[in-house]
């Protein structure tokens, strides 16, 4: 299976790149995704996730050629 | 409904003007209209901001923010609303983003004008990098109200 | 702060324009901005009105008015504040009263810009008379948002 | 003592004039200007009154010069 995984923001500078993209077999849910690209670490908790650009958790189920992303708490809008 | 991402300044008060224009005459039953404009201020968290790149998620964003606007116009029973985001550089002074509703009666414009601009403000994935006098930093916490 | 009573038609969106063009600088440390625009229908009570004469009390509706703005500023630390109301024959479609005001950040705006447009329609001295298709009629009730 | 009194909208119609000038001497409050100007009637229900353009309840007082207004209920601003 192929997953596309997308980091924005303080993220994406954290991981020092914007995205990867994952060809492992064994990978269920975004929980697995993140373990994948960070070493096996766990989710940190003010991570937000997103699967096919809508918000998920991280025990949202991932399917081959789906989009996962990951990104900071969000600041849209006006001050 | 007409959601629009904006790559550069834009002037809210000639895109109403604009988008009323267009209106189909049935729309034009609104008797009201309300309006915010947020705007980039120079300072925030008591330092002097010299400009902002504002990041996005192309695809998901609009998405968000055509659900958020959809969700509001059944709710509310709207008869328009347009949404209207700044995305990339921006300096101060200039329009961040508009939200615009039109409305049978003022109580309905009110309340989904409000909503949709704390709904943006919470759930739109949206990214702000700050440049100051000691240099960048991202801004990781909303505001509230 | 500035309060207009208007005899003839006005495009709210260019004077919100022209307003903004000239604001002092130390004004302009506005994060947002909430307008409220209403605007004269063609169907009111289930009747097709052609036309409507708003009368007005010359001198106690600008007093009034400039009290209600007053207060509003000094109750949510309002930058500045515009509110512009049509007097006169007035045909559907046109705009009615447009009240608009600047504040650091959207809460006070939003809140301050309700409570002004409430406090008018329900202190100013306006007294709508419609015509409709079988003759005149005073509307002698607010409607409730 | 000379006391200006306004009428407007549907009260203007229904008295079938504009303004009043009174010069009695026993005017000392809003409700006696109404008496005044309506057969010794007194001030109905949902009239709205005001002297020198403030809102002012029926017994107010009226001083020599005042200008007192009578209307019916407001109905500014947009539907």
């Amino acid at each position: 299976m192929t997953i596309k995984v997308r980091y924005f923001a303080s993220l994406r500078e954290k991981m020092g790149r914007i995205d990867d993209t994952l060809v492992y077999e064994n990978i269920a849910t975004v929980a697995d995704v993140w373990r994948a690209v960070s070493s096996g670490r766990p989710i940190p908790d003010h991570l937000l996730c997103a699967v096919n650009m809508e918000y998920a958790d991280a025990q949202a189920e991932v399917k081959d050629g789906d989009e996962v992303a990951f990104f900071p708490p969000v600041t849209g809008g006006a001050r | 409904m007409t959601v629009i991402l904006c790559q550069s300044s834009f002037s809210p008060y000639a895109e109403l003007e604009a988008y009323q224009q267009l209106m189909a005459d049935d729309v034009k039953r609104y008797g009201a209209t309300t309006i915010f404009v947020g705007t980039m201020r120079d300072l925030n968290l008591g330092d002097e901001v010299t400009h902002m790149n504002l990041e996005h998620y192309p695809g998901m964003t609009e998405r968000q923010l055509g659900q958020i606007v959809s969700e509001a116009q059944a709710r509310w029973d709207l008869l328009d609303a347009l949404v209207i985001h700044r995305v990339g550089e921006i300096t101060p002074g200039e329009s961040i983003v508009l939200v615009a509703v039109w409305t049978l009666h003022r109580g309905a414009a009110f309340e989904a004008c409000r909503h949709i601009i704390e709904a943006l403000k919470h759930t739109a994935p949206f990214w702000k990098k700050e440049t100051i006098k000691d240099g960048e930093r991202w801004v990781e916490s909303n505001t509230e109200g």
